[in-house]
């Protein structure tokens, strides 16, 4: 679709889209959010970016397989769900590192999981849907 | 409250049955999204409709004074909504390839895998 | 002792990434079967636990049961994973020699140890939304994996496939939703208790029967099962081997633990409807593999008549029956997964699945006739190979309550399953292939049939050991089947003493 | 499996399979004297201890005979078959289908336990049905495999379901208490059992209206036709009768059921006898014969007959064996079984010619011979029954035309004229001869000491087995008694017979061919099956996903609208103020109803992205903004991809017909209407929030969020998360793969 | 005093709501409508962030109320452009002043 | 933009100072900054960058015009929505463009858009002229000046010097 | 009335005004005729659960309706932007069906 008008704004708006997943995704614990909101959002983004400039220029924005991103948050998931047998607790169980006002858990490593998957899956959908003609 | 919701689910299921019923591929997949509207929207109903106030809780975890709208079904919701929006998009893709492969979305005439069984 | 029940479940995904991730190479195909002897590993360390202990119960995060979700292990459950991952390692091992570079690298063994992996969840779970979810996921994966030998008739296939089943989640899901708005709990054991504790039983029976038509959909029950025979014969033969092996005894799994964990409040409406649904089932279902000329699709439509047999072990709800139900399942699995190898090699060797089309193998390849005969007569029911146990138990347990339509019609049907064995059998091996090629093992690579042949051997030989030294396992099966008529010890596992 | 194609080299197979069933012979034998001493030697090994189900074993007289026959005779088959098939590409597979067939009946006679009987029964099935079937590239001797098959497994199963209620009658599957316990006569389960037992029997058994099986079960080898359909498998029946008189017989039912069927095979089967002109078939309708003869006479309770049909079962497997050999060695010699074809072979062919001689004076009932014996028995047993006249009647008209079908097999082919045959005649080798002239010999043998070497054993069998009082002794000459009147009757009515079978075949041709043919209805059977098969899968397996999926939603329509009437669970609408939330309602309704109907795909996006907003505002109403928010994102989403796939779609076109479109409409109206009833049910009754109490409560203590649902999602339930997410990436994998993977032809 | 603030923005935000979907529903062509949708939407959904800006109060309401007003103002000119471009192009009004998509060659940067 | 990035810095230094980010502090933090930047602005910022004290300024005009336009012609339509009898002369007009850069066309295009009564419909290959819709083109000729004198020129004064 | 009152009332009011406006864009999406209409209407209807959103966060004082305005306001023009693409496309090809 070649409208300067979109090209402009998709080169500032994947960013925007993505800076706004990555906080929804972090602040997801605390409000509205969360890796698979987070996930939707970051996609989108990109999704825009291939309308703006073409699949295969997104997919070069992107560098690696969509699918790839997917599977490196299941990954992640599925590490963080195991992460607890080193503490010797239940699988899936969250390890909190609280410093001082900021926490970090493997449960927020696992929405990070589920951010990547959702966001690897729906570009692998996008693309593929747009690649068939 | 529930009531109205519950209705609306029903209308929606019969809808969607209706569009599935078509036997049009593309059709289809409109009924299945209105089908998982309908049932979500079942779900919704079925955890109890609270006006307002969103399972969220105070600085520190403090407890709103009213009752809050119950988490559960909204997160098993989220998890439905998900988990149909994956199978939509199976479907929507299958669609296609459907299409390229038959020339046509008329489910009825798909009969590479099943043709008739001829009197032997 | 939760670990002991999630590993099976992580272990088929942990596999998927790293095939998925090796996919561009041989290792991808090692990841899968090193993948599938963990499975098996875990899951002997499951059965193990389970058969020293009982139930055990495990809940994930940590979350006392029925807060999160919780994973339960009984006989039945622990058996059903033992047995899924050695069909999983079978077919990984005979898929090395079917499945194509360019399936693997759309990810052919990420979805089918994640299909693995479901079907675990499926059986473990303790918690009905979780089995909502891994039914999607193993759902998910068979649609991957049907479509992904990208044939025309698969699409065709796929269509009918996705569009009924997705049908059927959609109704699982409302059934589960609808439940936990009734009774404000999704833990299975305390459903149970929920449920009984219902003031509004009428109700209670209605969802019982939604989720009876879901699941009676996955189990390709009368008259619901018309996704399978669409479907079945389209896909790679690993894939229908391995469906035909486990998605629809998931459903069965569904229905043995809902109706008797569960839904035991109107026996007489319920399983009433089950007793004829059943009888239906294994009737159309021969019937229909009567009608075909296939080796897929017969075998297909056998799947459905002998889902009628479970499912009527389930109906009649004696020990008897319901221990029949479970030898069933188990057995089943293993015969219908090396019928589906088996029809792989003789495609393989003489070029098509037509039994008008082919033949010849029994001359030449002397060894698949052999071991088609073993399992072929084992899913006809005939003694000493594990069928007959199955059948044996299921047709006592309905002269004893005096059924004797349902006892005939269990016997009718094992005649009919004959009649279609020694069809394929006739025009399959003994016929002379009508284009006179002369089909020998030998043709296939060395490694192809290594690969395709080993996990047939494994299948027979377990189909015989069952069935020559039954004793043990119908023991197992009793003690299964004891668990789910009196759930007072898998409600205590999962919720401990204090809430029974 | 040994797959030989070198001739001869597996010819030692042959020899070790002979070898090894006369080492069987040896070792059965020496549990004679014990078994005469009425100590029958017991085995037994847990089986299936649960059920009550042993590997159980006992040699006890009746076992005993059947043991010696069939380790006796495989012992002279397997050298028979070595001369007649030994150069056959895939004799090693014959070797070890017929050995194990062997080992099956064996384990059949010597079973003591219902099941373990019942196991090694079907196994001869499979093993005939693979020996039937041996010549695998002949349609017909499939066919006829399969015959035999369907028709002695459907039997089988019959028995099966027969013996579980005999176990349940009796208290257990033991053969050893069921037959010593009081008895199974005076069960409520009788009347099941019997006929259910009947029908494993007389299918086995060829007996009629199940016979046609067997003359096309001669599809077989020779070797195979001799011992399976002569000497053994069909035994199995009459040996299972035999068996459980004790237990099942003696009532009227019995006799009059047994004594019926064995008569009218028994007479059925020699007219049939007579009109062969093939050997081998006329020998397969003898079979019949004596297996009709043998089942009348276990209709008897009185040690007469069942003496008889213990000893004429002896004597048939002697000669017929001996015979179906010879007419195999006839075939090998002249390349045709053809009676009109055969003729004066006696001199290239002495051995054979002696032979078949020998075991047709047996077969015709004539002194020395065992046949003799045999058939006096059969007058005096016959005499001591309930309905005696016509039983003897049966019995001499059956015994005159083997008199008369004896003398065809006998002089026929042996004697007169040469005739010219497609080889020229020669005599078969050692191995092919050994076998019937032995079995002849033994007719004679056994016939001049008769209750020396058979007394004792007979004896055995009654007392023990058939727990009679005692035995009829055997002896040539028992006095000038009815059955001697009756025997020289015989022999007069069958040498009328021989010498008159030309104007005997005008009389009964006729007659036969007038009569219904049982195996055309066999085949026309098959095809109705057939054809029920085909008509229920056009019915059903449409391939048209519509029908199925109308088949579906009316399922859950009636499951759902009679499980409504059935339990009538309580509902209490309830309509609420907010007119905000009457007009969302209202134009998601709407929403969905542009979708319905529309022709515009855009439309019909459009229309479901307004439902999608309006559930998402029902959502933000019910204060839920993540999924509200989950909502909305995936409504987006969807409408991209649909944009995106409606460009490589074509525009919609409604099809369906008015009529369909009400079914349909009615269908879904249903299941619809039930799902707000059921919603409604649920929300009559307040709902238990003890669990999301306990989230509320511990989601910042325990779990460090402030957003339940969040926490909810990826940590009191992470796992359904886990599983959510895999269902996401692994369909973006599979539409990945559809719609990338290049097309494949193959339909 | 904020609270009548807020209801005053609320009702305004909800009437030119309204206003807006007469708009689309009265003008009579799309681009026309187009008008109504993208201006007077784009002010009723201002005008209701803020008034939960002024109700609620303190930063982060303010914060996200004016990042929702940025957000919309950002977006909504580009998706009403290319759609008015889309609609303009397939009514076929004045196609003289308008570039053909078939002009301008293959989509891409 | 250095500069910019400066004078953030500068406000969340203040805000800081006053131990609280609140939206109050940071602002008058900005605004201090800004101020305090422009007296140093000798010493900081060479020949273009200066830009940047103009520029910012010329922004906050430009939000306050869009916005009272914004409000103005919403009014406008808002009314024409409700009117009996709208008063709408829908026509296409050719803008002709002073402006070159991506951004600055970006950013005229969609502030015409969102001012009532103009939408922007597309952009000429060659960046000569904008396609603009109107609801209100009486007169063509009056509305292209109109909005080349309004718009056109304040979006100018941010991004030419 | 008191300001709380009055608060109240109007936002119900306000309520009830965006609901009839997204059923009257519901009319213009039903009516059509052209692509672009509906796509119009779909739009509006989108803002107009943005004022939901405000309205509901007055109504419960909860910031969390907030956050879905937010996202909706950002992702909710990709849809329009699809649609218009297609539209596009669609005159390229010809093909007068919407």
């Amino acid at each position: 679709m070649n409208s300067l008008i979109l090209s402009v704004g998709a080169r500032f708006l994947t960013a925007l889209f993505l800076l706004f997943s990555l906080f929804v995704l972090l602040r997801g614990h605390n409000s509205p959010g969360g890796g698979f909101i987070g996930g939707l959002i970051g996609a989108a983004g990109f999704v825009l970016y291939s309308f703006a400039a073409g699949v295969e220029a997104a997919r070069q924005a992107l560098r690696v397989d969509p699918r790839a991103i997917g599977v490196w948050g299941m990954a992640i998931a599925v590490l963080s769900g195991l992460a607890s047998a080193l503490a010797s607790l239940d699988p899936f169980t969250g390890l909190w590192l609280i410093l001082a006002d900021l926490a970090l858990s493997t449960v927020l490593v696992f929405d990070i999981g589920v951010y990547l998957a959702v966001f690897g899956a729906i570009l692998t959908l996008v693309f593929a849907l747009e690649e068939t003609l | 409250m529930e009531t109205l919701v519950a209705c609306l689910s029903g209308f929606l299921v019969a809808t969607s049955i209706w569009l599935m019923l078509s036997g049009n591929l593309m059709r289809f997949l409109f009924g299945l999204l209105l089908l998982s509207n309908g049932v979500n929207l079942a779900i919704l109903a079925a955890g109890r409709l609270t006006p307002g106030a969103p399972p969220l809780l105070g600085a520190k975890g403090a407890l709103p004074p009213d009752t809050m709208a119950n988490a559960l079904p909204q997160a098993l919701l989220l998890t439905a909504i998900v988990i149909g929006f994956g199978l939509f998009a199976f479907a929507l893709a299958l669609t296609i390839r459907a299409y390229r492969t038959f020339g046509h979305l008329e489910v009825d005439r798909m009969r590479i895998a099943e043709p008739a069984e001829e009197r032997e | 002792m939760s670990w002991v029940l999630a590993l099976p479940i992580m272990i088929p995904f942990v596999t998927a990434v790293l095939a998925f991730l090796l996919r561009r190479s041989r290792m991808g195909d090692l990841a899968s079967v090193g993948g599938s002897v963990a499975s098996l590993v875990a899951a002997v360390v499951l059965i193990a636990e389970v058969l020293d202990q009982g139930v055990i119960a495990g809940q994930i995060g940590g979350w006392q049961a029925p807060f999160g979700i919780t994973l339960v292990a009984d006989h039945l459950s622990a058996a059903m994973v033992l047995i899924t991952a050695i069909i999983g390692l079978s077919v990984a091992v005979w898929s090395l020699a079917e499945i194509g570079p360019t399936s693997a690298r759309f990810g052919y063994h990420a979805l089918f140890q994640s299909l693995l992996g479901g079907v675990t969840g499926a059986f473990l779970t303790g918690d009905l939304f979780n089995l909502y979810v891994w039914f999607e996921v193993l759902l998910i994966s068979s649609f991957g994996l049907l479509v992904i030998g990208g044939r025309k008739s698969a699409i065709d296939g796929a269509v009918k496939y996705v569009t009924l089943n997705l049908i059927a989640t959609v109704l699982f899901l409302a059934g589960a939703g609808l439940l936990y708005g009734a009774t404000g709990t999704l833990n299975m054991a305390d459903l149970r208790g929920a449920v009984a504790a219902s003031p509004d039983q009428g109700l209670m029976t209605l969802i019982a029967m939604m989720l009876m038509v879901a699941f009676g959909m996955k189990a390709a029950v009368f008259p619901l099962f018309f996704w399978l025979p669409a479907s079945y014969h389209t896909p790679h033969y690993a894939v229908s081997a391995v469906f035909a092996g486990l998605l629809t005894k998931v459903g069965v799994y569904a229905l043995l633990r809902v109706f008797t964990l569960i839904f035991v409040g109107d026996l007489g409406y319920t399983h009433e409807i089950l007793l004829w649904v059943s009888l239906l089932t294994m009737l159309t279902g021969v019937l229909g593999a009567a009608a075909q000329s296939d080796f897929r699709k017969i075998l297909s439509f056998h799947i459905i008549s002998q889902i009628g047999y479970m499912v009527l072990g389930l109906a009649l709800m004696t020990p008897l029956a319901v221990m029949g139900a479970v030898f069933y399942l188990l057995h089943h699995i293993i015969v219908k997964t090396n019928l589906f190898l088996i029809a792989g090699v003789s495609q393989r060797l003489t070029g098509s699945s037509d039994l008008y089309a082919i033949g010849g193998l029994y001359r030449t390849a002397p060894l698949l006739a052999a071991l088609f005969i073993i399992p072929a007569f084992s899913l006809a029911g005939f003694p000493p190979l594990s069928g007959f146990w199955a059948k044996f138990v299921i047709v006592r347990a309905s002269l004893d309550l005096g059924e004797w339509l349902v006892a005939g019609v269990a016997l009718l049907v094992g005649l009919l399953t004959i009649f279609s064995m020694t069809k394929i059998w006739a025009e399959a091996f003994w016929k002379a292939h009508p284009d006179g090629r002369q089909p020998a093992l030998a043709d296939l690579p060395r490694s192809a049939r290594w690969q395709m042949m080993v996990p047939i051997i494994a299948l027979a030989v377990m189909t015989v050991v069952i069935g020559a030294f039954p004793s043990a396992f119908l023991e197992f099966a009793t003690k299964g089947a004891e668990q789910l008529l009196d759930p007072a010890a898998y409600v205590a596992a999962v919720l401990g003493e204090a809430r029974r | 499996m040994a797959d030989s194609t070198a001739p001869g080299i597996s010819r030692p197979f042959g020899y070790t399979a002979s070898i090894l069933a006369a080492l069987i012979l040896v070792g059965i034998a020496l549990t004679v004297p014990a078994v005469v001493d009425g100590r029958p030697v017991l085995f037994a090994l847990d089986w299936a201890p649960s059920l009550g189900i042993s590997l159980a074993f006992m040699v006890d007289g009746l076992s005993l005979i059947f043991g010696l026959l069939i380790s006796g005779i495989g012992s002279l088959i397997f050298l028979y078959a070595t001369g007649y098939m030994g150069n056959h590409p895939q004799f090693g597979r014959f070797v070890l289908f017929l050995f194990a067939f062997m080992v099956s009946m064996l384990g059949l006679v010597l079973a003591r336990d219902l099941i373990t009987l019942f196991l090694f029964w079907e196994l001869t099935s499979i093993t005939s049905y693979l020996l039937i079937g041996f010549d695998h590239d002949n349609p017909r001797a499939r066919r006829n495999a399969l015959q035999a098959m369907l028709v002695t497994a459907g039997g089988g199963l019959a028995l099966l379901a027969g013996f579980i209620l005999m176990g349940t009658a009796a208290g257990g599957y033991d053969l050893a208490e069921i037959l010593t316990g009081p008895g199974l006569q005076d069960s409520s389960l009788y009347g099941p059992i019997l006929v259910l037992v009947l029908l494993g029997a007389f299918t086995k058994s060829a007996q009629f209206p199940f016979h046609f099986w067997l003359p096309n079960a001669m599809a077989a080898p020779t070797p195979v036709s001799a011992y399976l359909h002569s000497a053994t498998m069909v035994k199995a029946g009459v040996y299972l009768l035999a068996r459980l008189h004790p237990a099942l017989g003696g009532t009227m039912a019995w006799s009059v059921t047994l004594a019926t069927a064995g008569a009218v095979t028994a007479v059925l089967s020699s007219v049939l006898a007579m009109r062969q002109s093939d050997l081998k078939q006329a020998l397969a309708y003898t079979t019949l014969m004596a297996l009709g003869t043998i089942t009348m006479l276990l209709a008897g309770a009185h040690s007469y007959a069942l003496t008889a049909a213990v000893t004429f079962l002896i004597v048939h497997s002697l000669y017929k064996a001996s015979l179906f050999m010879v007419v195999g060695a006839v075939d090998h010699g002249t390349g045709t079984r053809e009676v009109e074809r055969l003729g004066g072979l006696g001199r290239a062919m002495p051995v054979t010619a002696a032979a078949a001689v020998l075991a047709c004076l047996s077969m015709a009932g004539l002194p020395p011979m065992i046949g003799w014996i045999g058939k006096e028995l059969i007058y005096a047993g016959a005499a001591t029954m309930t309905g005696a006249p016509l039983v003897i009647a049966a019995a001499v008209t059956a015994n005159a035309l083997m008199f008369a079908v004896a003398g065809i097999i006998a002089l026929r082919p042996f004697f007169g004229a040469p005739i010219a045959t497609p080889h020229v005649p020669h005599e078969a080798p050692w191995q092919m001869l050994a076998g019937p002239t032995v079995l002849a010999l033994g007719g004679l043998v056994v016939g001049v000491l008769a209750q020396p070497l058979l007394g004792s054993v007979v004896g055995s069998a009654l007392t023990g087995s058939l727990l009679q009082d005692r035995a009829a002794g055997l002896h040539l000459w028992a006095g000038f008694n009815e059955a001697f009147v009756l025997s020289i009757l015989t022999f007069a009515i069958g040498a009328m017979l021989y010498t008159m079978r030309d104007r005997f075949a005008t009389l009964v041709d006729p007659v036969l061919r007038s009569m219904p043919s049982l195996d055309a209805g066999w085949d026309s059977f098959l095809d109705w099956f057939r054809d029920l098969a085909a008509w229920q899968t056009r019915v059903l397996q449409t391939g048209r996903l519509t029908g199925y999926m109308l088949a579906v939603f009316a399922v859950t329509a009636l499951a759902l609208g009679a499980t409504i009437l059935h339990g009538r669970p309580v509902i209490m609408p309830e309509l609420p103020r907010s007119a905000f939330l009457w007009l969302t309602v209202g134009f998601t309704a709407a929403g969905a109803v542009v979708a319905l109907n529309t022709h515009s795909r855009i439309a019909a996006i459009a229309g479901i992205g307004t439902v999608g907003i309006g559930v998402a505002v029902i959502f933000i109403f019910a204060g839920a903004p993540d999924v509200a928010t989950t909502q909305l994102m995936v409504e987006t989403l969807s409408a991209v991809m649909f944009a995106i796939a409606a460009l490589r779609l074509p525009g919609l076109v409604e099809r369906r017909s008015r009529q369909r479109q009400l079914a349909h409409g009615a269908v879904a109206l249903a299941v619809g209407l039930c799902v707000t009833v059921m919603v409604l049910s649920v929300t009559a009754s307040p709902l238990d929030r003890t669990i999301t109490q306990y989230f509320e409560e511990n989601s910042y203590v325990l779990a460090h969020g402030l957003n339940i649902v969040n926490v909810v999602l990826v940590d009191f339930r992470a796992f359904d998360t886990f599983g959510e997410l895999i269902v996401v990436l692994l369909a973006s994998f599979g539409a990945y793969a559809v719609l990338k993977r290049k097309g494949r032809a193959g339909a | 005093m904020t609270e009548i603030l807020t209801g005053i923005l609320a009702l305004l935000g909800g009437g030119f709501a309204l206003v807006a979907a007469i708009g689309i529903l009265r003008f009579p062509d799309a681009l026309t409508r187009m008008h109504a949708s993208s201006k007077v939407g784009s002010l009723a959904g201002s005008l209701a962030l803020l008034a939960a800006a002024v109700d609620i109060g303190g930063v982060s309401a303010a914060s996200r109320a004016l990042i929702a007003i940025l957000f919309l103002l950002m977006t909504a000119p580009i998706g009403a452009h290319l759609l008015g471009r889309a609609a303009a192009w397939r009514a076929g009004q004045k196609p003289d002043l308008l570039i053909r998509p078939s002009d301008r060659g293959k989509p891409g940067p | 933009m250095k500069l910019l990035a400066i004078n953030v810095l500068l406000a969340v230094a203040w805000a800081a100072l006053w131990n609280g980010f609140s939206l109050a502090n940071l602002l008058t933090g900005f605004v201090i900054g800004f101020g305090a930047l422009w007296f140093a602005r000798d010493l900081i910022a060479q020949g273009d960058e200066r830009r940047y004290f103009r520029a910012l300024p010329q922004t906050l005009v430009l939000i306050v015009y869009f916005l009272k336009e914004l409000i103005k012609s919403s009014i406008m339509v808002a009314r024409d929505c409700i009117a009996p009898r709208p008063n709408l002369h829908p026509a296409i007009v050719k803008m002709p463009l002073d402006a070159h850069s991506d951004a600055e066309i970006f950013l005229l295009a969609n502030l015409i858009t969102l001012t009532p009564g103009t939408l922007t419909l597309d952009v000429a290959p060659d960046r000569s002229f904008l396609l603009v819709h109107s609801i209100y083109a009486t007169d063509e000729a009056a509305l292209v000046a109109d909005l080349k004198s309004g718009m056109e020129r304040r979006i100018g004064k941010v991004f030419r010097p | 009335m008191t300001p709380t009152a009055f608060m109240q009332t109007s936002v119900t009011l306000a309520l009830i005004m965006v609901g009839l406006a997204i059923f009257i864009g519901f009319i213009r999406l039903a009516r059509g005729p052209s692509l672009a209409d509906r796509v119009v209407a779909l739009d509006m209807m989108t803002t107009a659960v943005i004022v939901v959103c405000g309205l509901y966060a007055v109504r419960t004082e909860a910031e969390a309706f907030l956050d879905i305005a937010v996202a909706l306001a950002l992702v909710s023009f990709l849809s329009v932007v699809a649609l218009a693409r297609y539209a596009e496309r669609l005159g390229r090809r010809n093909d007068r069906d919407d």
